[in-house]
């Protein structure tokens, strides 16, 4: 936690000084992303075998999973810090900050999924989309959470906008379990889940599975080095806002008299 | 900063901002029990967005601000119940009458039908009246309905803005024997006003604000 | 004074302003009745079709109606300004949500009994006793739930100008499940294509769950969210 | 009753109803070219009424009500294009700046953009005014952007519904001056207000209205 | 100020209201947009079903918008009394009315055609290229149609208190017609269904119509319609 909630916020100088968002821990991160991810092309594209039904189209799995399950994480990242902001004392807004970032990322991730998911249906099923509970429910997930990013953005204190924010994203990470579930609540012409099903059995290629593990991997790193910048972006953004309230105060003090 | 048991409102270099405005640039004042302050100063000079902020409807961004003793960025939620606030607008609702007006803005409060009376009574929305339906009134008839309920409420602090705009002669008179009464019993007002004649009249000490700060004018 | 008479109190006037006005009688019905002729129309007049389909086309026509609701009980307050006097006389923000989610459900009860009359009526949809009570409870139970979400994000748009915007953005992706939900007990509950009964209480569980859900939430979020 | 060129607006017993009610009992008044007339009364007693009534906006039901020669109840539309109306509302759009708003109803008359600039001078919303939304202004800013509208408008009839309500010290005076000017130069004025020092300065006679009725109040 | 001069000013106004409030955009589009989403699943992911009603849908969402963007386009009139001073100011009521139908049908035209591309991509509905005409001049006559309606009635709406709930209760049934015929002519347009490309015109006449009818008959009754 030390690195994603940057002390350097508290203390503006010292921060807007290094006039990056980068560290020793980000750059490490950073090239072992780099690295889990040309991994995953290799895995990807040429060790993995083709699907027996799917052909080639199969290779989408290894983005299209990781990207939902990371941003899975990453809206309960989110929800966690909304809470932490609201129920601790301090009511830190690094909290905050990481809540947005978080948010930010997950629905770049969303997106993404739902990319290559259209393009996979449009491969498997013919159609760009279909009206399927898993579809829609994804797609609901994503129209919240460009809410939430809109709540966010109405101005106003940053205390205020932590403290709505994290409302709001403490009640939509209710919806997971609904996307998550969705197969199962409904007939679905989805695939259910096999990976992480519920009776704990595996049955997938091996080769195939540690593609898809190495895809995890791969976005997860990904998902910590962008919810470090941003954050750190977050809080800079932050600093600036100040900043420009100490300008416009002094043109406001400097205004004096009528009119 | 102790806070201070007599000091009714207690600003120390506040800031506070509307959208990315710095409305108020570090307002500093301090009000005592009793008395009735006027706050008076040019259009946008900051006087509705402070009167604002002491009802604990704009936040503090910058500063120190203690009303009836309890720190507003710590807890507004204390201080609100024992504050009245009229601002421009006046908090009704169109659709029911005067009467059912007053009595559910008495009732957040808990006061009682004899209080809601007097109320009535004393701003000129008693008779007639009381039974038409607020879309129904003239500007001046809407404010007045507005004080009655603000009457009724029996705040510590009243906070009024531009309370005189559109009442007529004999209104006018009945809230500042109101407002008079009120101070004499304990309460405390703030009053923004254009209308000096009448306000500095009422007022016990003026207070200018200009360009979101708040600058003593001495007393009377 | 406690939070259910501040309830109480700010429901009854809610209810009172609506029988004087009768904004959502004269706008809010005609709205959601033309809405279920129109469905009619556009799928063609073919009956097959809109009996398999009515149950959903009731809760969308309702949801619809919420966003109307919704507006409309929440410009009230805001309007002239009677929200933020309610803030400075210290009326706590848990009377609030609960007031206004009660007088918001009774509202839409009452819509959705008229909505469900329109589809036995236009929809040739019918209704079985022993479907009742399912039918019952999953409305009272799904209509808690859009209340809670309806006033809970009605109260943030209500706010400030320019926040009226996000009303729909937040509210719409929120009650789908309810939406979807809900239809599916409707479903059982009517015998619509090859539903069972005892699908539905299942649904409405899930109903409940959400409804309960928010119900907390809203009302412990209520307050932060309102204050500007 | 022959029209009279010279009386500019000429009420004989004339009643309007808001909804069911009277609100204008038999009103008659005469106003003549150049002058500045007060209208003062308590609240509810018809000023607003009478005010939208001279303006085409509610009709007469009975009695005569001559405007700039036209009768009302024949041909409305050819009074209105020569008579300014500041009602209790601004009739500002909340999303345009200032500038759009006043160039907006500047280009209903036609007015050129020279008018635009020196009546937005005179209300004082000019300079950094100019191009903040109306949405951002307090409620004397929005206030004084209606007058300048009214102002770029050059009506040969103003009628003012409480002007100086809302409006500081300076801007006050500025109304007045502008009031003046345009009366000098053949326009006529009616003004309701409840601030009588100033209204009874400004104004050339005083009408009192009472229970919707208009009794001539005398000159100054 | 001649009629057309007057017309261009209120549209250019309005249309510069949208663009700095972006309420629309930020509204009525993701209602709308919800609106398509959600049609899909209460017709219970049915595909087949779907292509056939696409083109009603379509209109049917552009409906419920149209009542938002009327609504919407009044009440910034009517908020702080600018209908009332453009009356005073002698504006010409042809002028506001011409100038609100071409700020309207654009704000509409920009819509069909989100709804239209939500239609391709959600529905599966292909667009043919020898019904383009067709479908670009049906829907250019449906829009006019429904912006002079919605104008008309708006503006008898936006008048006083308590009109407003008349709104939906006038317009949609007087803009029925034009959702049938944009319907079967998109349908003949896309060739959904068994609709022919010839039939469409015969719609597209109907529109122009209608169109024309309530553009005459607007201008003419919207001075006395808003005069109280
Ligand atoms: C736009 C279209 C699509 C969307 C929005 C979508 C969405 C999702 C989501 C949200 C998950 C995560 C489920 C969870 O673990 O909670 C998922 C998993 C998965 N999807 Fe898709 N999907 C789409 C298209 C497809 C297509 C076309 C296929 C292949 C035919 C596919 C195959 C899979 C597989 C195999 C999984 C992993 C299942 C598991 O083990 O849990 N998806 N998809
Ligand atoms: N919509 C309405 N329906 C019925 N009566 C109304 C309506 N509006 C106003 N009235 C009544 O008409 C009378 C005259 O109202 P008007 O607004 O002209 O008064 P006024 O002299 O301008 O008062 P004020 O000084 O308060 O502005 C009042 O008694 C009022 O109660
Ligand atoms: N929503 C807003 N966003 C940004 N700035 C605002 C907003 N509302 C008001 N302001 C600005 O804040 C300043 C203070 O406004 P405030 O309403 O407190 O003034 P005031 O002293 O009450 O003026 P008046 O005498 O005109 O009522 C003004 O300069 C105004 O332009
Ligand atoms: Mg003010
Ligand atoms: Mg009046």
């Amino acid at each position: 936690m030390t690195t994603l909630d940057p002390k350097t916020t508290d203390t503006a100088d010292s921060a807007m000084s290094s006039r990056s968002t980068g560290t020793k821990a980000t750059r490490a991160i950073g090239i072992a992303a780099t690295f889990a991810m040309g991994w995953l092309v290799l895995f990807g594209l040429v060790l993995s075998p083709a699907d027996v039904n799917q052909g080639e189209s199969v290779r989408l799995l290894y983005i299209h999973v990781p990207t939902i399950w990371v941003a899975y994480l990453s809206f309960v990242v989110t929800a966690v810090a909304s809470g932490m902001y609201l129920f601790t004392k301090k009511h830190s807004l690094g909290w905050d900050r990481l809540a947005g970032a978080s948010a930010e990322i997950g629905v770049a991730f969303v997106g993404l999924t739902l990319l290559v998911g259209a393009m996979w249906g449009r491969l498997t099923w013919g159609v760009f989309w279909q009206w399927d509970a898993r579809l829609t429910t994804t797609a609901l997930l994503f129209v919240t959470y460009i809410g939430y990013l809109a709540v966010r953005r109405l101005g106003g204190s940053h205390e205020q906008r932590a403290k709505r924010s994290a409302v709001v994203g403490l009640l939509s990470v209710l919806l997971i379990p609904l996307v998550h579930w969705s197969v199962v609540i409904w007939r679905s012409l989805h695939q259910t889940a096999s990976v992480l099903d519920t009776d704990g059995n595996i049955d997938m290629d091996g080769t195939m599975l540690f593609t898809l593990f190495i895809g995890v991997i791969a976005f997860s790193l990904l998902y910590l080095w962008l919810v470090m910048h941003r954050t750190r972006a977050l809080a800079m953004e932050d600093m600036l806002e100040d900043r420009g309230l100490d300008i416009a105060l002094a043109e406001r003090r400097a205004e004096g008299g009528t009119r | 900063m102790p806070p201070d048991a007599d000091a009714v409102v207690d600003l120390h270099d506040v800031v506070a901002t509307l959208g990315q405005f710095p409305a108020l640039s570090g307002a500093t004042m301090r009000v005592e029990t009793g008395e009735i302050v006027l706050l008076r100063g040019p259009n946008g000079a900051g006087k509705t967005t402070l009167l604002r902020l002491c009802a604990g409807l704009v936040p503090v961004v910058r500063g120190t601000a203690l009303v009836l003793g309890h720190d507003l960025s710590v807890d507004r939620d204390r201080v609100r119940s024992h504050v009245g606030l009229l601002g421009h607008q006046n908090g009704l609702y169109a659709d029911l009458t005067v009467i059912e007006n007053v009595r559910f803005w008495a009732a957040t409060v808990g006061a009682t039908d004899a209080e809601v009376a007097s109320a009535m009574e004393r701003m000129g929305v008693a008779d007639r009246l009381a039974s038409v339906s607020v879309s129904k009134l003239s500007a001046g008839q809407k404010r007045r309905t507005a004080l009655a309920g603000l009457v009724a409420r029996r705040a510590r602090l009243w906070l009024l803005d531009e309370p005189h705009a559109g009442l007529d002669q004999r209104a006018r008179d009945d809230l500042d024997n109101t407002l008079r009464e009120a101070a004499a019993a304990g309460a405390t007002v703030l009053v923004a006003s254009h209308e000096l004649d009448r306000a500095e009249s009422l007022a016990t000490r003026m207070v200018d604000i200009v360009a979101g700060r708040a600058e003593s004018g001495g007393s009377r | 004074m406690s939070v259910a008479r501040t309830a109480w109190l700010i429901a009854r006037k809610d209810l009172r302003i609506e029988w004087k006005s009768r904004v959502i009688t004269n706008q809010v019905v005609p709205f959601a009745g033309v809405t279920m002729v129109i469905f009619g129309f556009a799928l063609d007049a073919n009956t097959d079709v809109l009996e398999l389909v009515a149950p959903g086309l009731v809760w969308l026509a309702t949801m619809f109606s919420l966003l109307l609701l919704v507006q409309r009980n929440f410009s009230v307050e805001a309007d002239d300004g009677a929200l933020d006097a309610m803030r400075v006389a210290g009326v706590d923000a848990r009377g609030i949500f609960f007031g206004k989610v009660i007088g918001l459900a009774l509202q839409l009860l009452v819509l959705e009994v008229l909505l469900l009359f329109a589809a036995v009526v236009l929809y040739g949809e019918t209704i079985r006793l022993d479907g009742a009570v399912l039918l019952v409870t999953t409305m009272i139970s799904a209509t808690c739930g859009l209340a809670a979400v309806g006033t809970l994000y009605g109260g943030l748009a209500a706010g400030s100008k320019g926040r009226e915007t996000l009303l729909p953005l937040l509210t719409l992706p929120a009650v789908a499940p309810v939406l979807i939900g809900a239809t599916r007990a409707v479903e059982s509950a009517l015998g619509t294509g090859v539903a069972e009964l005892s699908d539905g209480w299942q649904w409405v569980s899930l109903l409940t769950v959400f409804a309960v859900a928010f119900g907390v939430g809203g009302s412990l979020a209520f307050g932060p969210l309102i204050d500007e």
